[in-house]
């Protein structure tokens, strides 16, 4: 419905000028839409308190679709920058209703805009155009009708607000549907996650396109300043004569005079050359261990949390790094496993059972090592922080199974679980005692009773001592017998198996 | 023929299994009495402690131990419930009353001892049953199949209220059921020179019609498919106490084959009881070669069979090389066949032409 | 007591089988000699013409009639089975010899009318039952699953080699084989009161042991689970022909129940045939209201039983005010129980206690 | 990997121009691609026997996307026009090498281009330009890089061909695979199919882009003229002056006048106005009788086979046909039912299951009525030809399951059932006598020797003569027979089915 492009944007926006985000959605039935039912046009607003938009930027940003091809390498949330502007196009197809824009930058005025995307020409139609008190404000709101089927996606538009919250706690969520029902998801800490910087792009992250568009802007005059200076990441003057030789290119060369051929032979050489320094990840955006925890605590009240964060690594020349968060019981979480996937901060909602998250979680972990049962309420996060996110599909809702990608989140989830079940072993350690002594209680008299009458004697033996000894003993011991109990966490039931398969 | 008092009479084990048990109540009195934790300890059921032994030609329990102990908490509900049992058969077999499997299983719910399932109890069984060394038939614990036995032998009941009594095993021509009763009661008199052991009650109830009792003077067993073990004891018996040859005729498949082979070397599972092996029955038929020899119409081989088949291959009592060649007949001509599969010769046939066959078996042994 | 010479008596139907053969063969015979294509006429066992009747208290098969023609290209392959069968029992009945239904199933190949399975062997001997309007049993084909009779009870064979010998039925306590010569066999003597029919052979076994044959002048009858036809045949003629009341015992769940529901009035299977069953006999349990009354160990009804109980409550035949409330106490608790059950008071508690009570309902009957 | 767009541009070019088409594909690995393992570069190379482009054209058809929107219907193969450009541009993205175009529209001299296309300003750059002598021939020729995985394309591949001819039979179509198999489809018949008319749109399928669109372009004075002359299907002074009023639209206004708000409101009069003249069909094409026949004779080689072709009908304005083929038995049929599926004369090769004829061959269908066995060898060919295909999703792999539609198809396929039916009746008939007397022969017999025993007489009865008679009446009856037999295409199985049921 474009509810998430928008709300991203929105998040971006505010994020990346230090302001903790405060976003208000609204979705109301368009008056109009003559008929009740499904699909059916629907206005849908998004405002922020972000920073605004330069007014004299928002009609090529939000009327014109492939507008601002980045590039530097920065973690942003955004769908390659196109989401908001696909949200506008789609709605204006589906109703043909301008789309309007109010922004304000110093929050003294705000500038309101009306526009149209003429299709076959990409570029804005402005209806109307106007300046109004932003009443000391700040920010941008997108006010759009499209068509749409609510009753369809409110399930997965509740999922997107819950799941953002879990790592979005240091923001305001407000959200009223069609129906009028409000939700909202308060703040709950201070801490924003670190803005990540903006970086250039790695030499094996670069392909033929983006090479030639980088010799059209470049003003260096020869191939040697052009790879050291200011287009790749952590390449210097060393390394870029070094790579030129590797690449049998002239050093003196100017750029704009390099042949189609000799730009395939350096993207092919960029891929192959063994020297480059390895990414830096001060790009990367973590939510970080309080901003999950917070998020988690406020939204799933669990018995037991833990977060774990990975040292960034990268694959082909990204940079990435992995984060989890392992929730245990509490009021919210229902008997089972369940997963939640976030990519640079974006909840995945779709193709669960695709993603490399659900695999090593489902197929590549032994729960059973863990003494964690099946049907124990546990919540799996796991967020992945790329510059580039390797999705399988355009579609984007499920991340493809990159060996370096799939080996932190097994190693996270490892020692998540870890932690889970040295707090479960402590839990049941306790119990453990009262139960021992439970079962000797009933078993040792029917034991004396039985041997009585078998053996053929009047009185019945002498076990209640050897009940009271064991009590003491099973208290004192308690941190041993602890350990040993700690692992079989449902008592009578593996009991039994094991005398079955000691003694079959 | 005057019964003879050899060990396996019923009274011999009917004491021999009394003081098992009394001596098992006394061990665990004695450790309780003395503030120690009790236990047990008996041979291993485990499947590497199952062996096959070629002098007794039957799987044996090897020398792993296992010890079962109250102390430990994983133990202490089996080892009741084993007690129990126990205390339960010891009270069976002193007031001459039988229980079956399933009436073990509820029994144990007047005493807060109960099994979680019939499965459990019947485990528990077995367990006893090497702790004792006997089979459970001899504690008066039976399951509910019955098979069926005719011919000419007199028996005379031990069970409480016939003692003393006799009769005739010819005396209902549909079989006489093999139950509590039969396999206590000692042997009297008879006139017969063999026995057969036959897998279905259709060909019995035949062999009857066609008074195969008369004209081979063979005592018939209906097996009812893999017979129970209280059938397998009472066909050792009337080898060991009567020193009858015992014919086996089973269908013509690999299921068939493994009756005949259970009845000689018994099986795996009771690989820790002596007396249920005959090892010299001979395997009349229906052989592999017998499908071809007789043009018998017969059923394509199923994958469950083939699978079975190479599975039989690799047992060690199936290193005879009759029985070998028998398997690689099947495997080669991809056949079975049922006993009733004659009747496509006449309803007689299989009495007439292809029994006396198959006796001369019996002779040579 | 002297034996009745009631119609239902051995050599009455046998008679009766042979007419109806031989008269078969006479109307194909006469159809092929004058150049007619033969045929046969006989009543529908459509689903559609069976019908409840409320005087005979059992299924029948309606006016509804099928027409079997040699012309039919469809029909002749079946019609030329159906007259082997009659050839086939007519030699069996000749013969004084029976047949299991897998000996017919292999039998037909002899004369090239092999029959495609024995399902297909076995709907075409329930064909030749309806057109001869006779049991199976009654021209010597029988199943193979059997149950057992025990009892003061003297009877007197009627098969091959047995003419005139007689037996009493108590002299073997694991029980007589019910096979056919004892559904063929005549009573000759008795000093019973009741029947008692029991679902399984460990509550029978554990009854005999119990004496209650002596203690309540009972004839037991083990049915193993749902009856075989001869067996039903038998309880018929214990209470037709020796007056005596039959009384039902079995699990406590919709199948037990209906175990007692067929004893009673029949099955919708054998809705054309009319001596199996004995509409007076009498459900003693267990009954589910037994189980709250008793506290019996009990399982949960699975969907397969819910599903089942609502059918049997949709069937004329349990119309009956007590039989409909003891389904409704079923849906009620949702609980089902066994027969061994009532172990869990000690292994006699079900004859010492529960027995006698039961048996007021025999009595008031 | 774009085979099927620019097959399809060039059997679009040669038949609209009236020319039987040869069309010549072949596909080989790229020379420059060092690597062995998929996917990798390969050349792609279409070369057809069409009128050619005229030179002039060359550089915005081949070098620029979103041209040419067409504001007529007619049916055609292509994917909105767009299909050969998304081919090259595709190409140009994953190799970044240039395409190569060469044509002649007069046989005399050709024109080659070597293009690529400037992505962000959305124009061709033409890297080389040539003329050629063109040696008698016409046509056009398109040499693209692209990457690909040919091993996992080359079943669909291969299936695209083969059913391309089964409804192109007219076509030579040769195809030279990486391997260098040659697989030639030659042509079977001069006919070919009608060449579809331009129409106007029906005013039901006009959406507010493209009604912006026309009143940009008209020239047209005021909104009767609009509405009645050049813009759309079947529509007079009449009905436009009609529909002005119904719409509250002045006639006279100029079109280029009319407000955002009044545009809007002319497209949903125009969606409910009730007196529009029903579509025409003459701009539809379909593949016809002779054609598909031969195809199917050609290709599937078949024991029985019909063809029936549904007069034209409509689906919210869109006029349609339906055609089907059933073919049965023969040298290349397996045992089954094999469904083909064609929209506009374009193979569809994915997601069968979801498509209409799937639904209504599979699901709506009793084939037992017909008695055709679910194991005979069948294959059902259906053909929609339309000026718009409602296919479900962009993928556009599966047609929409619109009532008329299945309608269409349902009628068409029983009526090529019953034709089947007649013909496996006559086919059994003669069987049926042979077999009849068979079975007579040998339980007659069996009959006489057990009623003697059972009857206990003597001699046989004299059965003999009722054999002899029975076949006299067999042999004249014959057709009687055949109609009451035919029925039962597989004797035995079917007579004891119904024996069981009679007596059960």
């Amino acid at each position: 419905m474009g509810v998430r492009e928008l709300v991203e944007n929105s998040l971006d926006a505010a994020e990346l000028a230090g302001i903790l985000p405060d976003v208000y959605v609204r979705i109301v039935a368009n008056e109009a839409s003559p008929e009740n039912t499904e699909p059916r046009a629907y206005r849908l607003s998004v405002a922020d308190n972000g920073p605004g938009v330069d007014p004299h930027q928002v009609p090529r940003a939000f009327g014109k679709v492939f507008y601002g091809s980045k590039y530097v390498l920065r973690q942003s949330r955004g769908m390659f920058g196109l989401g908001g502007t696909m949200a506008i196009l789609y709605g204006q197809i589906t109703t043909n209703k301008p789309v309007k824009i109010t922004t304000s930058t110093d929050g003294k005025s705000r500038h309101v805009f009306e526009m149209l995307i003429d299709i076959s020409e990409n570029k804005p139609i402005i209806v109307r155009k106007d300046v109004e008190d932003a009443m000391g404000k700040t920010g941008t709101r997108v006010d759009l009708v499209m068509e749409g089927d609510f009753t369809r996606s409110a399930q997965k538009i509740n999922d997107y607000f819950k799941q953002t919250a879990l790592v979005g706690s240091y923001a305001n969520l407000t959200f009223v549907d069609p129906i009028g029902r409000i939700s909202t998801y308060e703040r709950a800490t201070e801490a924003m996650p670190p803005t990540p910087k903006e970086t250039l792009p790695h030499p094996y992250g670069i392909d033929v396109e983006a090479l030639k568009r980088m010799i059209k802007i470049t003003d260096e005059k020869n191939m040697v300043n052009f790879m050291a200076n200011k287009h790749f990441h952590r390449v210097g003057d060393t390394i870029a004569k070094k790579f030129l030789t590797f690449a049998g290119i002239d050093w003196r060369v100017a750029p704009e005079k390099l042949t189609n051929e000799q730009i395939v032979r350096i993207v092919d050489a960029l891929q192959r050359f063994p020297d480059f320094l390895p990414p830096d990840a001060s790009c990367l955006s973590p939510v970080g261990e309080q901003i999950l925890q917070t998020g988690i605590i406020k939204e799933l009240a669990p018995e037991f949390s833990t977060v774990v964060l990975r040292p960034p690594s990268s694959y082909s020349g990204f940079p990435f790094l992995v984060e989890v968060g392992l929730v245990y019981g509490g009021k919210v979480l229902e008997p089972g496993r369940k997963l939640f996937r976030f990519a640079n901060r974006i909840p995945l909602l779709y193709d669960e059972s695709s993603d490399v998250s659900f695999q090593v979680i489902n197929e590549q972990i032994d729960w059973r090592r863990y003494h964690v049962p099946d049907e124990a309420p546990i919540a799996v996060i796991t967020h992945i922080a790329s510059t580039k996110i390797p999705y399988k599909t355009v579609g984007k809702e499920y991340i493809a199974d990159r060996p370096e990608i799939e080996a932190e989140i097994k190693n996270a989830v490892r020692e998540s679980l870890r932690r889970l079940s040295v707090f479960l072993s402590k839990k049941g350690s306790m119990e453990a005692v009262q139960r021992k002594m439970n079962i000797y209680g009933k078993y040792l008299p029917l034991l004396a009773k039985f041997s009585t009458e078998l053996a053929g004697k009047k009185r019945e033996p002498r076990y209640k001592q050897l009940l009271k000894d064991e009590e003491e003993a099973a208290t004192e011991a308690q941190p041993e017998v602890t350990a040993e109990e700690g692992e079989k966490t449902d008592g009578e039931k593996i009991i039994e198996q094991t005398t079955i398969e000691d003694y079959r | 023929m005057n019964k003879p008092r050899s060990k396996t009479t019923a009274e011999a084990r009917k004491d021999k299994v009394e003081k098992a048990l009394s001596s098992l109540g006394d061990k665990v009195y004695q450790d309780l009495d003395s503030g120690r934790f009790p236990s047990v300890t008996f041979a291993s059921r485990s499947v590497r402690n199952i062996v096959y032994d070629r002098k007794l030609e039957q799987f044996i329990l090897g020398s792993a131990q296992v010890k079962r102990a109250a102390g430990n908490i994983k133990h202490i509900r089996p080892f009741t419930q084993l007690l129990w049992l126990a205390y339960f058969s010891n009270k069976l077999v002193h007031e001459k009353r039988t229980s079956t499997l399933r009436d073990v299983y509820y029994s144990a719910q007047a005493f807060d001892v109960e099994f979680m399932d019939q499965a459990e109890s019947d485990e528990l069984i077995t367990d006893l049953e090497v702790l004792l060394e006997s089979a459970r038939e001899e504690f008066n614990v039976f399951p509910e199949e019955r098979s069926a036995i005719f011919g000419n032998l007199t028996v005379e009941y031990t069970v409480r209220g016939y003692e003393g009594k006799t009769l005739d095993l010819s005396s209902h021509p549909d079989g006489m059921m093999i139950g509590p009763a039969l396999t206590t009661a000692e042997f009297k008199d008879t006139d017969a020179d063999i026995v057969i052991a036959i897998e279905k009650g259709g060909l019995f109830t035949r062999f009857i019609e066609e008074k195969v009792h008369e004209r081979y003077k063979a005592i018939l067993v209906n097996t009812a498919g893999q017979p129970p073990r209280s059938t397998r004891f009472l066909l050792r018996r009337l080898h060991e106490e009567l020193k009858l040859p015992i014919g086996i005729l089973c269908d013509a498949d690999p299921w068939g084959a493994h009756i005949a082979m259970v009845i000689k070397s018994g099986s795996a599972g009771a690989a820790h009881l002596r007396d249920l092996t005959t090892p010299s029955g001979v395997w009349l038929g229906v052989w592999a070669s017998d499908i071809v020899k007789y043009k018998l119409p017969s059923d394509p081989l199923t994958e469950i069979d083939i699978k079975r088949l190479y599975e039989l291959k690799a047992d060690p009592r199936y290193k005879d090389k009759m029985w070998h060649g028998e398997l690689d007949t099947f495997l080669k001509i991809k056949k079975k066949s049922e006993q009733e599969a004659f009747s496509r010769y006449g309803l007689s046939y299989i009495v007439d032409k292809y029994l006396p066959e198959k006796l001369q078996l019996l002779k040579s042994y």
